[in-house]
């Protein structure tokens, strides 16, 4: 339990999912899977802009804006120049973004949480002047991302072949590379991280850079799920994302946590909040105990994975 | 001397700031004056109260992503209880909002020690319990305010020194809002700092091990830092209620807010470092500049960008300054 | 001649529907050639910050304010001093219970109370309904709720057979509906309070069979009501061109011509597509080049004038 | 061997144990000390002193066992109960609160302040500021700081955990002689140290810890120290090369190249000579410019004038890296400064093997673990805790530290007190394992606060006084007097300057 803290929270998980079963008879099937795997995957690869800088120590609180802007910019821009361009305008958005970031915290020190909180304003604004030019240009969701989002293989969203992959990249990146371990390390204590000749900056322009990358690609997959442009649609995610990070075991002071236990923390508000939607209780009610639950799984989950 | 201007420098700098705002504000806005400076205040009102309780549990260590919700609870419960109530009964409940904050922050601080959860999540999964909990007391906008409440921080106060008889937009130059701040923030906060609570605070912010083993009681100091935050989100909630007349179940715009106030101001996330003064200053240049913006009628959406820019110009330049200091002897 | 300066304040930024409202407002100030400077506090705050703005658009001494109220009272303080300040003060959208304030405003109740009616009567009376809701605690959300409600009343055989808020979010809405398709809940009709073309998607991806769904017009939602097979549905109007009835209201009384009346309901509309009246107006309405969030109801006969152009431009005076 | 509890004795604690998870740290414990004896903790790395300590001040709960203050079973529950009943604790890693200034943090412990300036000005620090933060002062005073805090509280029983490891020979003295005094005036006193020299100045007695064991008891008289290394270690171990090594054949160009180095107010002009093959010895007393001169040749720092050669290359630094590249490799004196404490051993160890922005990619990993295995091994740490660096004991951390660059491969090796807090055993395998790089044409610049160590590790030394070389020291002729007496400043150049 103590080495593979991913086994008592994938437990919880179960547990939660047993939870909903016998709240309502007959809801886990395999629509039903399929259907909470896809909602988990945005949120899920969101959380990885998260994860990857808390592991530093930092935040990216410009990654909800960042997969608004790529999902708004190919949807509207589609139908004007084609869906490969589009999409790489969108992309070459997203990663701008990451890199101001970037820019930002590697070489002006600024703090991520302020920096990051910054460039969502301005990428807020920057989006909501583009948008003024093509209210009447029509939107076209490319049909590859509608496949991607709403469609089905086997049961399984086709979301996972995008999802899968990424999710094997990062947390193979995470572990088994050079920069990987940099990021712990940085997290972990950056003075000792410098003294063994690691140049700090160089890793935090990377990490924005990719984080801004990392969360484009959400946006694409979340405009093939929701089939909308809209101008906050992956706006509502970013608190959900620190959630799934801080769940699944991730801190926010650094050093610590990984990518697997977000993949699950995801998974488990995802199932959280169907069990909310089922319920039949006031509004009030529904939030009172969906953050009593997310409490009682966290510290059971610490309780579980404690040494001392 | 050197070294009280050299370790409050950040709030120095943010003084100025807010000065050159001021002459800013003056230069587009030729009749700036008292009306204004006062609603300025009262616009930064629950900021500052929000924000001083983010940057006491931030300096003893931890954070409150429930601060928002909490002052929504307060703001609903003040909001209910007082409409139809008598001016003394008003008072009561004004005395209950408060003690409902401590209880709040106190649960909080609780559940972190108890269940030894990190602190962002504990506050996290409660930002969504007090959500609940305003709306289970109203489900909508709704509820009063007692009138002397709401004249509380309308207007000016009198410069001492001015001779009577003045006109009033000559001598209310001290919005009543300021004073009502001033008089909360250092009549909760100085006793502490005075105290021991107030460098135990520091303490386990610092360095909790390090402060278990000089003797604080780490799990207690906790609880009493997010009562504390408690208290001033209620205080907040009531500021809220106060401006609006009304109760509003939905949290406000003032988690990120007071979160980046924080940091602006000087304190550092993780603990330890940092003072009340600088977040509070910091309020106001944000509040300022926003008011820069709509006095220049600029673009909303532009004023967005500009706002965000502004916020990280400043740390940046910070960040600057604090290299440059550093550059001396160290490399890189 | 000296044209007026006009502030408005809004507090929601980035949701179709306002930003429509925001374009609407530009278009009037520019299409009437008597607004010489727009001063718009446009930013997601709550009440308290309203007052902000409001205050400082005192302070910039424009001659009128245009608000759309974060709830009806929460503001009236701020209204209250900008008219004694002898500004003219117009509530769009909602209403605000300050008298000195003029309001042109949707009417929300009347606006949930028609679309359910016609669900319900679709329905054939009886059988249950999802009732997917705004935003937790919101003032157009309650006064929606009751309107609901009031057509609730009046089909004693109709039941909700689950009522959440998709907090006016479009990924959470389809998500809580893809939620209760799978749980199968049985249900006969979809009542949203405007998020609805990705409902609409919802079933479709799903495959499960189409209930009558009532919606906004908005032009994604309206756009399905014609093309999606099988779909019955209607599109109540919620014209966030109300923004420029409220700039051409201020204009109005600024100019000497006050209405004699202080509150000016703009009526909601049911266009459903199983009436061929409705169908026309559907055809009429649809624009698929309009960005999907924006309502298609771009004018308000009797108030606004300015063209499609002209609002699509979203420029005001001076840009 | 354990002799029968003194009845006089003011701590006793009998059969006591802990364990952490898998790791079991105290299995059977047990240490009296009677009035006005100084008692010596002794035990190799990771045998459970720290441990042992923390449990009789309340900072850890033991599992087991039993601890009787001046007769009367206890149960310290905290560390404001240990004080309250006169137990003092100084914790091997300082435990003053960074942010906070010393006054500040004499008011959150309640320590009186008058009898805190007198310690330290006893101590050796008379210009100590009480408005200093906290986080500003060398590692040396904020021992002391630690010492003199302890001492105010006037305790009936102070513990002092390596207290001695981080502070220069002329501190170590005055230590030495309050501690004495302090005993002598009839107050307990543990102490654990890992030199000898210490335990035979002022210790009475001593308590040997194997494995978590109490295996002895005994007094301290001479001789006694190979039997309590015996005891230590259960079994005896080579003794040290302690005979002077052959004088260094200083040929061929020097490695590295210092010339007129100068940096901040402390560091004022240091030249030396470093050649391939040598293990050069640096004496000084605390501040005396030597931090500046490692961290300037580390690239952590600037220089303000002079000029480093490396390898026959002008060299200049502007990050450590470049240092690194150039092949010089420090590990620093603060452990906490070089240690990711939250990270694993492996990944502590293997940390300068992906600093490079080419070795972002993916790692090597059976050449990495080879890799810290044999670094591992070489050092003998020990790593029952090895999944988190904060869990190991203080002296296997150092050994992480070391280990980092024998692992990535040492060109030029910079070693600030290498030994601190290392036990006897592995300390002798530093000095061969030293002499072993030395041998493989590595040059190692050596800073030690223990004046032996320079005839046990080094070729020559040189020692630096008032930011100035004063003298260079064969380690032939490198006995402790002579050292002292240059650290001092008191030879001919030193007067000169
Ligand atoms: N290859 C390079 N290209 C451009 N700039 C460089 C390069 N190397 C170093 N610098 C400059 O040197 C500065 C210091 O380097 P670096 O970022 O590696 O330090 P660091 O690891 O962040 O150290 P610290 O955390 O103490 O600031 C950088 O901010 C950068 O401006
Ligand atoms: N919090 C902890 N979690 C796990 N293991 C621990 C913890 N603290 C100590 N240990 C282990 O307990 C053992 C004893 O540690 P301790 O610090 O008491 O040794 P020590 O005798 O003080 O050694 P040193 O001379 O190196 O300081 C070590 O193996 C250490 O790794
Ligand atoms: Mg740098
Ligand atoms: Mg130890």
């Amino acid at each position: 339990m103590v080495d593979w803290p991913l086994i008592p929270l994938t437990l919880l998980l179960f547990a939660l999912i047993g939870a909903l079963e016998i709240m309502q008879p007959g809801i886990v099937k395999a629509f039903w899977i399929s259907n909470t795997i896809k909602a988990a995957i945005p949120l899920a690869m969101l959380a990885a802009c998260q994860t990857l800088t808390m592991l530093t120590g930092g935040i990216d609180l410009s990654a909800g804006t960042v997969a608004t802007i790529a999902a708004f910019v190919t949807a509207t821009l589609a139908p004007l120049i084609g869906v490969p361009p589009a999409i790489a305008i969108a992309m070459t958005c997203a990663l701008a973004a990451g890199l101001v970031n970037g820019v930002g915290v590697a070489f002006f020190r600024v703090h991520p949480l302020i920096m990051t909180l910054g460039t969502g304003l301005i990428a807020t604004g920057c989006l909501l002047v583009y948008q003024r030019f093509v209210i009447s240009t029509g939107t076209l969701i490319p049909p590859s991302l509608v496949w991607l989002g709403t469609g089905r293989s086997f049961g399984l969203p086709n979301a996972l072949v995008v999802f899968l992959p990424f999710a094997a990249l990062v947390i193979w990146a995470q572990r088994r590379t050079g920069f990987g371990r940099l990021l712990y390390a940085i997290g972990a204590n950056e003075a000792a991280a410098r003294l063994s000749g690691v140049r700090v900056w160089q890793v935090h322009l990377a990490l924005y850079a990719l984080s801004g990358l990392i969360a484009g690609l959400t946006g694409l997959v979340y405009l093939g799920i929701v089939k909308t442009a809209s101008l906050s649609l992956a706006l509502p995610l970013d608190l959900p994302s620190v959630a799934a990070a801080v769940v699944g075991g991730t801190s926010i002071f650094g050093g610590r946590g990984g990518y697997g236990g977000t993949i699950i923390g995801a998974l488990i508000l995802t199932v959280l909040a169907t069990m909310l939607t089922l319920l039949q209780m006031p509004e009030g009610g529904r939030r009172i105990l969906f953050g009593a639950i997310i409490l009682a799984v966290t510290a059971l989950f610490i309780r579980l994975t404690d040494r001392t | 001397m050197k070294r009280l201007i050299e370790a409050n420098a950040w709030t120095v700098g943010l003084a100025a700031l807010l000065a050159l705002l001021l002459i800013v504000t003056k230069l587009i806005q030729p009749e700036f004056g008292a009306s204004g400076l006062d609603s300025l205040a009262r616009a930064a009102l629950p900021f500052v109260l929000a924000t001083v309780g983010m940057a006491v549990v931030v300096i003893a260590g931890g954070i409150d992503l429930s601060i928002a919700a909490m002052m929504a609870v307060a703001s609903v419960t003040a909001a209910r209880l007082m409409e139809g109530a008598t001016d003394p009964q008003s008072v009561l409940v004004l005395i209950t909002v408060l003690v409902l904050g401590l209880a709040m922050g106190a649960i909080n601080g609780a559940l972190i020690v108890v269940t030894r959860v990190p602190d962002i999540v504990v506050t996290l999964a409660m930002l969504f319990v007090w959500q609940g909990v305003a709306l289970l007391i109203l489900n909508a906008p709704g509820g009063a305010t007692a009138p002397w409440l709401r004249n509380l921080i309308v207007g000016g106060v009198t410069l001492p020194g001015f001779p009577p008889g003045l006109p009033p937009s000559l001598t209310d130059w001290i919005p009543k809002a300021v004073v009502v701040m001033a008089i909360v923030v250092t009549a909760v906060w100085l006793p502490i700092k005075r105290s021991k609570l107030g460098l135990m605070f520091y303490a386990i912010g610092s360095d909790p091990l390090a402060a278990f083993r000089s003797g604080v009681p780490v799990g207690l100091t906790r609880v009493a830092a997010y009562a504390v935050c408690g208290l001033f989100a209620a205080l907040g909630g009531l500021a809220v209620t106060m401006s609006t007349g009304i109760g509003e179940p939905i949290p406000g715009p003032y988690l990120l807010a007071s979160v980046a106030a924080v940091v602006l101001g000087g304190v550092v996330l993780g603990g330890g470092r940092g003072g009340l003064l600088g977040p509070i200053l910091a309020v106001f240049v944000l509040r300022l500049v926003r008011m820069d913006l709509t006095l220049m009628s600029v673009d909303p959406n532009v004023a967005a960008i500009v706002e965000g820019t502004i916020m990280v110009l400043v740390v940046m330049f910070g960040g600057l300054l604090a290299l440059r200091g550093a550059r001396l002897d160290r490399t890189g | 001649a000296e044209g007026y300066k006009i502030g408005i304040s809004n507090t929601v930024q980035g949701n179709g529907w306002r930003e429509e409202m925001v374009c609407a407002m530009k278009a009037q100030a520019l299409a009437s050639g008597k607004v010489e400077s727009l001063n718009i506090a446009h930013r997601n705050t709550d009440a308290a910050g309203q007052l902000e703005d409001i205050r400082n658009l005192i302070q910039a001494g424009v001659n009128a304010i245009v608000v759309n109220p974060a709830n009806a009272d929460g503001i009236n303080a701020a209204i209250k001093e900008a008219t004694d300040a002898g500004i003219v003060v117009v509530a769009v959208d909602q209403a605000v219970t300050e008298p000195s304030a003029y309001i042109l405003s949707n009417n929300q109740e009347q606006y949930a109370y028609l679309g359910a009616k016609w669900l319900f009567e679709t329905m054939g009376g009886k059988g249950a309904v999802v009732y997917m809701r705004g935003a937790a605690g919101a003032g157009a959300d309650n006064d929606r709720d009751k309107g609901f409600k009031r057509a609730m009343a009046e089909f004693p055989e109709i039941t909700v057979a689950q009522e959440v808020f998709t907090g006016w979010q479009q990924d959470q809405g389809k998500q809580q509906i893809n939620d209760i398709i799978a749980a199968g809940v049985p249900f006969q009709g979809v009542w949203t309070s405007g998020i609805d073309n990705v409902i609409v998607d919802a079933f479709v991806e799903s495959g499960a069979p189409l209930v009558p769904i009532v919606g906004a017009d908005n032009a994604g939602f309206v756009g399905q009501l014609q093309s999606v097979e099988g779909l019955v549905g209607a599109a109540v109007t919620n014209p966030g061109s109300v923004g420029g009835a409220g700039v051409e209201l201020a204009i109005r009384i600024l100019d000497g011509n006050a209405p004699a009346e202080k509150t000016v309901l703009v009526d909601p509309v049911v266009w459903a597509n199983n009436t061929d009246e409705g169908k026309k107006l559907l055809a009429e309405a649809a624009n698929p080049n309009l960005s999907p969030e924006w309502p298609v109801s771009v004018s308000i006969p009797g108030w606004t004038t300015y063209t499609m152009d002209q609002i699509i431009a979203c420029k005001g005076p001076g840009e | 061997m354990l002799d029968a509890p003194a009845p006089t004795a003011v701590l006793d604690a009998t059969g006591v144990a802990k364990r952490f998870g898998a790791v079991v740290a105290l299995r059977d414990a047990s240490l009296q000390v009677g009035p006005g004896q100084v008692m010596a903790l002794m035990g190799a790395n990771g045998a459970g002193k720290s441990t042992f300590v923390k449990i009789l001040t309340g900072v850890l709960k033991p599992d087991s066992g039993h601890v009787r203050i001046k007769g009367r079973e206890s149960t310290v529950a905290s560390p404001s109960g240990a004080r309250r009943s006169g137990l003092v604790p100084v914790y091997q890693e300082p435990s003053l609160i960074p942010d906070l200034d010393i006054a500040d943090n004499l008011r959150l412990g309640n320590t009186p302040v008058a009898p805190f300036r007198h310690w330290v000005a006893e101590l050796g620090l008379p210009n100590l500021a009480l408005d200093a933060m906290i986080r500003s002062l060398p590692l040396a005073s904020l021992r002391i700081v630690d010492l003199a805090r302890a001492l105010a509280l006037e305790p009936d029983v102070l513990l002092l955990d390596e207290l001695t490891a981080a502070l220069p020979t002329d501190l170590v003295d005055r230590v030495l002689k309050t501690v004495r005094a302090q005993a002598d005036a009839g107050r307990s006193v543990i102490y654990i140290s890992h030199r000898f020299t210490e335990i035979a100045a002022i210790c009475d007695r001593a308590t040997v810890l194997r494995d978590g064991h109490t295996v002895a008891d005994v007094a301290i008289e001479p001789g006694i120290e190979e039997r309590i290394v015996e005891m230590m270690l259960g079994g005896a171990i080579s003794p040290a090369t302690t005979g002077t090594r052959a004088a260094h054949k200083s040929s061929g160009a020097p490695r590295l190249s210092v010339s007129h180095l100068k940096t901040g107010n402390r560091l004022r002009d240091v030249s030396l000579d470093l050649y391939p093959g040598e293990v050069l010895g640096v004496i000084a007393l605390e501040g005396q410019g030597q931090d500046e001169l490692f961290d300037v040749l580390a690239g952590n720092r600037r220089a303000t004038g002079g000029t480093v050669t490396v390898k026959g290359k002008p060299a200049q630094f502007s990050h450590p890296a470049d240092a690194i590249a150039a092949g010089l490799t420090l590990v620093p004196g603060d452990r906490a400064h070089a240690l990711l404490m939250s990270r694993s051993v492996r990944e502590n160890i293997a940390l300068p093997l992906v600093a490079r922005l080419r070795t972002w990619g993916a790692i090597p990993m059976r050449d990495e673990a080879a890799r810290v295995t044999s670094a591992i091994d070489r050092l003998q740490i020990d790593t029952r805790a090895q999944g988190e660096v904060r869990r190991l004991s203080g002296g296997n951390q150092q050994k992480v530290t070391i280990a980092r660059w024998i692992a990535k491969g040492v060109d030029t090796l910079l070693l600030f007190d290498p030994t601190r807090g290392i036990d006897i055993r592995t300390k002798r395998q530093i000095y061969a394992l030293v002499r072993d790089l030395a041998d493989q044409g590595a040059a190692v610049l050596y800073y030690t606060s223990e004046l032996a160590e320079i005839r046990l590790a080094c070729d020559r030394a040189v020692v630096i006084f008032n930011g100035r070389v004063v003298d260079v020291i064969d380690a032939a002729d490198a006995d402790e007097p002579t050292l002292m007496r240059a650290a001092y400043g008191l030879t001919e150049k030193a007067a000169q300057s």
